[in-house]
């Protein structure tokens, strides 16, 4: 056990990946010289630490800036017996290659029926909150749990991250990897030997008997500090961080409602037709009969993300919020 | 090195992929006509000189991406038609289970990665196909067909400058049909698509005459060459010419193209010419094409009643192959 | 008042709305020729009725396969002086374009603090249910739903494919029009004159008081067909079409639900993070009082479209379907 | 017709914009540091030639669009320096009222449609403005700013196409500077960037000296008087060099450019050799020259003291501009 990064973990994954699998490569657009920080110890080329040192320009390769043939690459390749990891960096330069991600990674197999499988890794990190702007701060991950063939994680801690890579490199379907940047930071107990955590395994961060909050990616920490503070008022929060999207440990959400009768749901996309949208609805469906209370969204809202430090944290959930729909619910 | 011609029986087996193309595309479009065959097929009459010549350059182990104008690519490979006829129908017995249909075939088994109904899509699929042979250390080819129309897409220059930067062993092939749909190529497209290969640091080959397959075969014989020999990537650009519509069945009003341009065309039918070309120089007669024809039209009439005959897939089916491990019904309803 | 198919009210209005202003252009492959059918009267280009002859090559366009300029393009266009109509003919192909979609049209006014407006109409069609394949039978409104800053429309009749195409046209924001082509050859009562359907207003298709069927775009004549079937059993159904989704009326879904205390949503689009889910999702939220019965959802299935009819009628809401939910919710 | 020289007084307003941008883009660095700027920049300290070369050669009424490297761009064309400052600090005066901030600037007062922070993505806006103005039957021209890096970008090979099939008034001005962030330009691309032009049957230009304003401006002015006859778009690629960090703040420890490179372009300051220029053709002197620099220094002084006096917008302003109509919180919460 050691205490580590979140982003140390995804290179630590990263890193184990490579030496477990010389058929796992990383491409993307600066990862030799680790601007992103994620291939390498430290930044230093120099270094041994350094992922072109140890693994070599074959398997770590710089690309130019064209996400749709990177894409669009890294799936062939991925048919015909590479595993890659893509880095796309910012989760807001996705859509460059939407065709691929879309038309080719999660169809392909399913129109050939099954004749090729596509082992492939989709790294982006969602930069919201940081003022970078509305072209750098989008957190799209829902509009990708809307394609059928695609697998949509999104580790919410440094322990999450690791395990829940190396499961993405060695699964046979396209999987695409959300990483809060405001998370990147955050630090955890990981095991430093190899480990791997399932797909469709909630994680219950916190055990508690009056509500539910389903808190997912950079809404976590905001969920456990709005816990805590209900605890203090005398209200029992039990926290559930999915962590993958889809496939989606649903079960584990409803058991929790038929505990609590009551749902709040955070996360940091945007309300229509995001992932809280999806929870609500199914457990509507399948428990609305232990529900006491309305079900509560507190999400990014249905805007842009402006720059200014004085406007953007407007946009996205704050423990205030979270806190505020815990005791909506419960006064229900 | 230059490339060697190809001995009488490659040329003679170049006639029998050409014919398997023709009669084969001639059936489905009569199937499409009965309502035999879902949906529509692009044929691939006219370019058969194109397709089988890009094909028949390339070896077993070698992999291909095409487009809608699909059926050509694995028929120019070899594969077994009854598959893909029964994929075509969309039965049980289909090349990809019924769940493809005719624009988006796929066969493993002649190294097709997959026919894309989205033009230019399945291009960089086959840049993958060429790293994935350089990082493993695999010696072999990828070959991606696109038309003319397709040849504006974005994604065939960022595939080109990835192919043409890392060196990966990979041939572009531009149908060059002369149009795209019912729109011109030369209203929607700037200069000469070959002309596009030298600003991305690769060589770019026009085949004029893409009707005769001998030429085809050598400049695509010369791009797979240099492609194993680790010199990187090739466009060709083969001029030719669909003589049917778009696709089956759809009837567009305009006269987009005109007749006099259509009678040159169709004068220069490639299965005809090469079949005069074998006999002329020695390597058939007219029986033994005859009879090639014959065995042709059996095989195909024999892929079409395999089809027709064949079980539809059981329901179950349509909830396969969506991702690797098992998904039941319980999970999507 | 004239008897219409839904793709000739688009036709219609397509021409009425370039007539009237002359800022109004048409781009789009093959729209010159008439491929689609919305573009000239027949497909006759001898005809007057055609487009080209009707308003010069210079506002009727054929563009190349080149989605992502001919988006940015007409974005651009917007920005200053024209209102371009551009005909993306399949919905499948729209993730071509995805980034000028989502970074710019969406985005330019906001991040620009509202020095452009971008008046811009986005033509789609789904082409589901017509054994065309899984690269041509998407339904991805939802995915453009979670993008704030588009608007999103899904005409469910002529007469409402009219009035509200003529209104995007007018909108001064990038408005995305989804056309089910199941939807195209059925026939309505169509004023001949011009009129404008405003965004954000639903149309009670039918009135009923023991439960809300809320259907979209192709699935509000399965929904008739439901509630007729259900009138037989005694059963009396509402059915609301909201027309447009952003922005979405839900004021008069929420005040049906109010009355009948039962709610169905069904759509054409997959479920994961649907526009079923963001309805389901609004009205537990401020309608759970009301509810009698779960919500349900009946929409296609979270798969990928297979090609064969032996296969793709199971991946669509049917008539049976929307029966066997508005009975469960009755039961309940 | 060639186009004749630029007057003295152009050559000066050359040198002074070249000042202000200088002078900005140092101010901008310091108080990233400082921590007043929130977030980055990116400078375009070194390609101030290249920057306003190109925007002196376009008049008013014409358009740009350009990228992350952003501050340039308007000031080039003019932009009063206050809101563009009050912008990268994030203020209510800022020129997008705080909510694009350093990477995505608009100045519509000077024809500016929009940097874009998502590389490549705002070059076929620019194809729109040409479109708009041909369909119209204004005379204006567009012209869009990218980098080496987006050049390997698939949209601006459709732009290219759309833009020279339709003969459009668009420049498609590329900034080479030899690195896309921390890699090398040649090790991502193949052949010379100018040399795609020719394929997609538009001229291409190559400034080599991108650092000598006069070189870039006679280009670039070619170009722009070509599209104003109607005849089309043009390539123009300048060859420049950053003397900074890709962006203000970032430490990447790989010394992906030498330092005898570096030393090299360093020594070809295109202010200062301008300056020398001016003064050795007489149009100035060594006191004129102070004098203007000590004038841009004031301004930019002046523009720094707006924006940290400037308010913060108002909390609502968030919610405002998402679509033209008024969108009340209520909407979205
Ligand atoms: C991205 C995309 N845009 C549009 C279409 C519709 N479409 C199908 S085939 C075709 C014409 C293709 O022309 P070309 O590439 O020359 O191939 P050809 O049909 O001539 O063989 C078009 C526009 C498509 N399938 N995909
Ligand atoms: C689509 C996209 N991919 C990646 C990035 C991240 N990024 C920002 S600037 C940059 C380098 C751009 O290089 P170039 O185009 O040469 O412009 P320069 O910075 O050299 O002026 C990259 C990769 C981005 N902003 N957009
Ligand atoms: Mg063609
Ligand atoms: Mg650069």
């Amino acid at each position: 056990m050691s205490i580590m990064t979140y982003i140390a973990a995804i290179g630590a994954a990263q890193r184990e990946a490579m030496v477990a699998d010389k058929r796992v490569i990383i491409i993307g657009e600066d990862v030799e010289s680790n601007v992103y920080g994620t291939t390498g110890e430290s930044k230093q080329r120099a270094e041994s630490g350094d992922f072109v040192h140890q693994f070599g320009h074959a398997r770590v390769r710089n690309t130019p800036i064209s996400e749709e043939a990177m894409v669009g690459a890294a799936i062939g390749a991925a048919m015909t017996g590479l595993r890659p990891i893509v880095d796309l960096s910012y989760s807001s330069f996705m859509y460059m290659a939407m065709d691929q991600l879309v038309n080719q990674a999660a169809k392909n197999r399913y129109m050939f029926g099954g004749q090729s499988s596509i082992p492939v890794v989709f790294r982006s990190a969602m930069f919201y909150g940081l003022n970078t702007g509305a072209h750098h701060s989008d957190r799209p991950y829902p509009m990708f749990m809307t394609v059928p063939g695609l697998k949509v994680i999104a580790p919410g801690s440094a322990s999450d991250a690791k395990g829940l890579l190396r499961t993405a490199v060695d699964c046979d379907d396209p999987v695409l990897i959300f990483e809060a940047v405001p998370l990147w930071g955050q630090k955890e107990e990981v095991q430093d030997d190899e480990y791997w955590i399932p797909f469709g395994q909630a994680r219950i961060r916190r055990e508690g008997t009056d509500v539910t909050v389903v808190a997912i990616s950079g809404a976590v920490p905001l969920a456990m500090k709005a816990a805590e503070q209900m605890e203090a008022k005398g209200i029992s929060v039990e926290v559930i961080d999915p962590r993958t999207l889809v496939p989606l440990d649903i079960k584990s959400i409803i058991a929790s409602v038929r505990r609590t009768g009551r749902l709040v749901i955070t996360e940091p996309a945007a309300r229509t037709c995001g992932a809280a949208a999806e929870i609500s609805a199914l457990v509507c469906e399948a428990a609305f009969d232990a529900l006491k209370a309305p079900i509560k969204r507190v999400t990014a809202l249905d805007m842009q993300v402006p720059f200014s430090p004085a406007l953007e944290p407007q946009i996205y959930p704050t423990t205030e919020r979270i806190v505020a729909a815990i005791q909506a619910v419960c006064a229900a | 090195m230059t490339v060697t011609g190809p001995s009488p029986e490659t040329m003679l087996e170049m006639q029998r992929r050409m014919l398997r193309i023709r009669v084969f595309d001639e059936r489905a479009s009569k199937m499409v006509k009965r309502g035999q065959i879902p949906g529509t097929v692009h044929t691939s009459i006219g370019q058969e000189a194109q397709v089988v010549g890009a094909c028949m350059a390339l070896r077993k182990g070698d992999h291909i991406t095409g487009n809608h104008r699909s059926h050509g690519h694995p028929i120019g490979m070899d594969s077994p038609l009854g598959p893909l006829m029964a994929e075509l129908v969309g039965k049980a017995t289909g090349v990809c289970k019924g769940k493809g249909g005719s624009l988006h075939l796929a066969d493993a088994s002649v190294g097709s990665l997959g026919e894309s109904g989205v033009t230019g899509s399945s291009i960089p699929i086959a840049v993958g196909a060429g790293l994935s042979a350089m990082v493993l250390g695999e010696n072999r080819v990828a070959m991606c067909f696109f038309g003319d129309g397709a040849a504006n897409q974005g994604v065939l220059y960022e595939s080109m400058n990835l192919a043409s930067t890392w060196k990966l062993p990979v041939i572009f092939l531009c149908e060059n049909n002369h149009y795209a749909l019912s729109t011109p190529s030369h209203t929607v497209t700037a200069g000469r698509i070959v002309d596009r290969a030298s600003g991305f640091g690769m060589p770019g080959v026009r085949v004029e005459n893409g009707q005769n397959i001998m030429d085809v075969y050598t400049a695509v014989a010369e791009a797979v060459d240099r492609a194993r020999r680790g010199e990187g990537p090739t466009l060709v650009e083969v001029m030719t010419y669909r003589f049917r519509e778009h696709s089956e069945g759809l009837r567009i009003n305009v006269d987009y193209r005109d007749a006099a341009e259509k009678a040159i065309w169709l004068a220069r039918d490639p299965v005809v010419m090469f079949r005069d070309v074998l006999i002329a120089q020695g390597h058939a007669t007219a029986a033994t094409m005859d009879q090639m024809e014959a065995d042709v039209a059996q095989e195909v009439e024999d892929c079409a009643n395999f089809a027709l005959q064949s079980p539809d897939p059981a329901p179950g089916v349509a909830f396969e192959d969506l991702y690797t491990e098992p998904y039941t019904l319980e999970n999507v309803l």
